[in-house]
């Protein structure tokens, strides 16, 4: 029993082979075609990935809203749960039960499967995070790729959302939105490539293993700086939020959306931000790796670190303006980028 | 420019200059025909620079509404008040709001208020008003269903 | 885009008698930008940014603003026509009601009016507590502009410190008159109640506190690098259109010029007092914010040297039962946080005033807004209308 | 300090990356401070004896009565004409110098309290209630007289002594 719990979670990956390939053999055994038990495995790690990200959205709003009250000398949330801790459930509960406004000039196609777009987009990630040793749905060999690729595809439901509100506050948000993150895709890329010389892999779970105990930050404190601006950028947080910038755009391309498709963009939101701390941690402080706690619990403190960072960012600095938004991505953020690639490629060719 | 050259000259300008009771500030009364002249030699030969607030009163019992510029000069911290008088039936004025720039808005809330036409005013629209109003509320003989006087004390 | 007129002309009623003429609610675009990229966005009367009711419709070429047509008139209560009808004392309350961040300021004006009308002297005690709170009230003001500003740059924690600090000075103003934001606390020939006896320790102990508490807020917005970016340079207006647009207060000394009501048109005590007036140099968004917070370190000052210098004596002269000024006008300004307030008070020698016109800093101050913002980007506007430090009320009245 | 201008372009970019340090370092150190929140509910603060509250014509303890003597001055004095009194009348119709009825309209009162320094005979008190909000407007004019207020508390107190004497002004 022990060694099954110390498996669990210091061996998982072990653990999980060995189990996969039980079932593959029990499942080959009785003559079914092994492409069904595939697809009830991925069915399972997207239940579980569905499970998480609820959890997650629920336990992160909870702490930015928290963390923003201790800096702001306020209690934040207190009256639902101990702590305040249920209060994202009962705001759940709220937006779950409101009624759902769709503009009369609306598209209204569009108008409903933006919220979706966005979510699905996040969604799609998790299929490359490791959690932990082994815990990854699907490790791709292009997992690097994967994550650039799908992370810039929430764009598509702004944009779609933005416009099919018909309102000119949504649009110009997600006009906003969509120069906003094709913008710092670029300096991100070219951060992350950094990270791939550096690994020799685009393989996220290669990444992991390669990085020294103490993380790439050490080789790479631009490119984390870089990543971490380029990606706060792309979840349009704080103080890059112009898309939903509230005291110009009212809310920009969320402003006709109420109830439970406010709730999925909301959702998809704080998923992002979650997403982008831990894909930070992953390429930056070693992912799950560390020493004594099980590599899950690493991987969400090192996530979580991060997150904190960001939320820390968020609520002390002003919002910067849209212009400026373009100019530091294309005539600060991009030539550093350059430069930091340049210098990892030489020093990785020389060393 | 000092203080004394500013009323100096003023005063050699303006024989009539009155200074009513309490209001330090000296007073001259201008024909609404010369009333641009006036303030163009105030703002650029006395440095009356500062347009404080343009207003009018409604004497009813005159058959009159005076119109009043309150002049301030950031040099010389001098004021001076610039009335102008005209009938209350057909009260035009020419606009100053080209000489300083302020009156624009001030014009057009006296405009509605009291009644008064400021001829080549750049944007004759009301400011404060709703479309709908009849009347001018600030002159005396305003009604209005909605504006109910207090009751007299007892 | 559609072009986007608001409202019918066609149905309002004729206007009276026909000398002004009905009112175009939005100015037709230029014919040039019927086909172009133009189109017309409109902001408020309910918006975050405009701080209140007041709307402007603005000419947007993608987020460049081409043109702008402020509309104000949503809160206009008809006070001035209301006071023609209210005796003098009953007119106190009303004056905080135009301006709920000032209140003081407006009291202080209205109320050294119609002592000017009757020629009432007030004992020197009354002066120092009137400077008092005058300073007091100015700092509020400027810290709830602080954190609303900071607010419309997207800077969200300011805004809880600057009212942490400005609740210690509305706890004394309410400790002292009653009200926090409405005070009536001015009477003609001075105050209602003297100041409470802890007053004074409490002051002492916000002078301590608060220089610290300032330097944090201004490394925290008005220092910051984001925000020097959005505001250096943007929504410039120079000394001669300022002064000819009638700005006051910090609007104006950020643009270059050194007007100050408590130095220029000198009243109550503050000739004997030592302050200066922070001027900027360009007139752009950053210089109205840095004149604002330099200002309250100068109120600090003022505040200490008026604490200083207290005297003993009556919080009230002896006034007439009944206001009855004789007839006869005057003109009283005094600096209010945002500018110059007036009160142009006519007297016909009865219990009421013949007219009482109030000269409002936000009025026009707001009015050189299209000015200002020409070719600027749609975040500038929010940026620029914030910096103007706009009370609503006070534009309407 | 009137600084953005005063230092040169590389000295502008560092003292921007200071700035935005300096900024981390505030909000960071305010984590660690005690929050200052008043849990409204259940924690309230102490008002100050001169918080003017709804207007309330509290009984005199001495006499069981109101002191209102129906003079008028407060109806006169109201700047949006919030008060009115209905004199009690005697067996011969002639009014008596009480109110029957003091109706006060809270949907108007400013709360400027001229009311209560106009009254020479102290019946008047701006008292602490402040949560007036109501879903009804119809409850909003209300009948003073009938109400019997008992004040109570430093109000009391500091009201009592204005009328009885030895009147610090606190």
């Amino acid at each position: 029993m022990g060694h099954f719990l110390y498996d669990l979670f210091y061996r998982t990956d072990v653990l999980l082979d060995a189990w996969r390939t039980a079932a593959h053999q029990s499942w080959a055994m009785r003559g079914w075609p092994v492409v069904i038990l595939d697809v009830l495995f991925q069915l399972g790690w997207a239940a579980a990935a569905a499970v998480f990200l609820a959890v997650n959205a629920l336990f992160i709003i909870w702490f930015e809203r928290k963390l923003a009250a201790r800096i702001q000398i306020r209690r934040g949330p207190n009256r639902v749960g101990p702590w305040g801790i249920l209060q994202t459930l009962a705001d759940t509960g709220k937006m779950l039960i409101k009624e759902d406004i769709i503009p009369d000039a609306a598209d209204r196609g569009v108008f409903k499967a933006a919220p979706l777009m966005v979510l699905a987009s996040t969604f799609l990630l998790f299929v490359v995070l490791p959690f932990g040793r082994g815990l990854v749905p699907a490790d791709l060999n292009v997992g690097l790729l994967y994550f650039l690729a799908i992370g810039g595809l929430s764009v598509i439901g702004i944009l779609a959302g933005g416009w099919a509100s018909n309102n000119k506050y949504s649009l110009m948000g997600g006009m906003r939105s969509a120069a906003q993150i094709v913008s710092y895709e670029v300096p991100a890329v070219l951060t992350v490539l950094s990270i791939a010389l550096l690994a020799g892999s685009l393989k996220l779970g290669d990444i992991v293993r390669a990085q020294p105990a103490f993380g790439y930050i050490l080789l790479q404190p631009v490119g984390f700086l870089l990543f971490l601006t380029a990606s706060n950028a792309e979840i349009n947080r704080g103080p890059f939020d112009l898309p939903e910038s509230d005291s110009e755009l009212v809310s920009g391309f969320v402003t006709e959306y109420s109830a439970m498709r406010f709730a999925i963009f909301f959702l998809a939101e704080y998923t992002n931000l979650f997403l982008a701390g831990a894909f930070a941690a992953t390429l930056f402080l070693g992912g799950w790796r560390g020493p004594l706690l099980p590599p899950v619990a690493w991987f969400l403190i090192k996530s979580y670190f991060v997150v904190f960072l960001l939320i820390w960012i968020r609520w002390t600095f002003p919002r910067l303006r849209v212009d400026h938004l373009m100019a530091f991505s294309w005539k600060v953020l991009l030539p550093l980028a350059l430069a930091n690639l340049f210098i990892t490629a030489v020093l990785v060719k020389v060393l | 420019m000092r203080a004394e050259e500013a009323l100096a000259a003023l005063r050699k300008r303006f024989p009539g200059v009155e200074t009513r009771p309490v209001d330090p500030a000296p007073g001259v009364t201008v024909p609404p025909q010369s009333l641009r002249e006036h303030l163009v030699f105030l703002r650029d030969e006395l440095a009356f620079d500062f347009l404080v607030f343009v207003t009018a009163l409604d004497r009813p019992s005159e058959g009159a509404l005076e119109l009043v510029y309150r002049l301030f000069s950031h040099e010389t911290r001098v004021s001076v008040v610039v009335r102008v008088r005209c009938p209350r039936d057909g009260a035009r004025v020419p606009t100053v709001s080209d000489i300083f720039r302020t009156a624009e808005w001030h014009e057009r809330e006296t405009a509605e208020l009291f009644g008064i036409v400021f001829t080549d005013h750049p944007d004759p629209r009301r400011l404060l008003l709703p479309d709908d109003l009849d009347g001018y509320p600030l002159r005396k003989d305003f009604t209005h269903p909605n504006l109910i006087r207090l009751p007299e004390a007892r | 885009m559609r072009n986007v007129t608001f409202g019918n002309r066609d149905k309002m009623p004729p206007t009276a008698r026909g000398t002004v003429p009905a009112a175009t609610v939005v100015q037709p675009l230029p014919s040039a930008s019927a086909t172009s990229d133009e189109f017309l966005l409109n902001i408020g009367p309910q918006h975050p940014a405009t701080h209140g009711v007041l709307r402007v419709v603005v000419t947007m070429d993608g987020e460049v603003v081409k043109d702008i047509v402020p509309h104000i008139g949503y809160v206009h209560r008809g006070l001035e026509k209301l006071f023609e009808n209210r005796t003098y004392e009953q007119i106190i309350p009303f004056t905080d009601r135009t301006d709920y961040l000032s209140a003081i300021a407006n009291n202080f004006a209205y109320v050294r009016g119609v002592e000017m009308l009757l020629g009432l002297e007030v004992p020197r005690k009354v002066e120092y507590m009137r400077v008092l709170m005058a300073e007091l009230n100015r700092i509020a003001s400027h810290l709830l502009w602080l954190a609303a500003y900071g607010l419309d740059m997207g800077a969200f924690t300011p805004f809880l410190y600057a009212f942490r600090d400005r609740e210690e000075i509305v706890a004394m103003i309410e400790e002292a008159s009653g009200g926090r934001l409405t005070t009536n606390y001015f009477r003609v020939g001075g105050f209602v109640h003297d100041l409470p006896k802890d007053f004074f320790a409490r002051l002492r102990k916000f002078l301590a506190r608060f220089g610290k508490a300032l330097n944090e807020l201004d490394t925290l917005l008005v220092e910051n690098a984001i925000f020097v970016a959005r505001t250096r340079g943007v929504g410039v207006i120079g000394k001669e259109r300022a002064v000819s647009y009638g700005m006051t207060g910090p609007c104006l000394r950020a643009s270059n010029a050194a007007f100050d009501v408590r130095r220029d048109m000198p009243y109550s005590i503050y000739p004997s007092l030592e302050f200066e007036i922070p001027v900027g140099r360009n007139g752009d968004t950053w210089d109205r914010s840095w004149v604002r917070i330099e200002e309250m370190r100068q109120s600090l000052a003022i505040l200490r040297q008026a604490m200083e210098g207290f005297p003993e004596g009556e919080h009230r002269a002896r006034a007439p039962r009944n206001i009855e000024p004789p007839a006869g006008e005057v003109y009283s300004a005094v600096e209010g946080p945002r500018g110059e307030i007036g009160f142009y008070i006519v007297s016909d020698g009865t219990r009421k005033p013949y007219r009482v016109k109030m000269r409002k800093p936000s009025f026009s101050n707001f009015s050189a807004l299209p000015e200002i913002l020409r070719g600027l980007k749609i975040a500038d506007l929010v940026a620029v209308m914030g910096s103007l430090d706009l009370v609503v009320p006070e534009i309407d009245r | 300090m009137y600084a953005p201008l005063e230092r040169g372009p590389i000295g502008r970019v560092l003292s921007g990356i200071a700035s935005l340090g300096k900024g981390l370092w505030i909000t960071l150190a305010y984590m660690f401070r005690k929050p200052i929140t008043v849990q409204y509910p259940e924690q309230r603060v102490v008002l100050p004896l001169r918080f003017r509250g709804r207007l309330v014509m509290p009984v005199d303890p001495e006499k069981g009565t109101n002191r209102c003597t129906a003079c008028m001055r407060c109806v006169n004095i109201c700047p949006n004409h919030s008060i009115d009194i209905e004199k009690q009348t005697g067996p011969d119709g002639a009014p008596l110098p009480k109110p029957a009825k003091y109706l006060y309209n809270l949907g108007t009162c400013m709360f400027c309290n001229l009311c209560v320094e106009v009254c020479p005979f102290f019946a008047l008190v701006m008292s602490d209630e402040h949560e007036l909000a109501t879903t009804d407007r119809g409850g909003f004019v209300r009948d003073l007289a009938a109400e019997k207020y008992r004040l109570t508390g430093k109000k009391a107190s500091w009201w009592q002594r204005k009328f009885r004497g030895s009147d610090s002004g606190e």
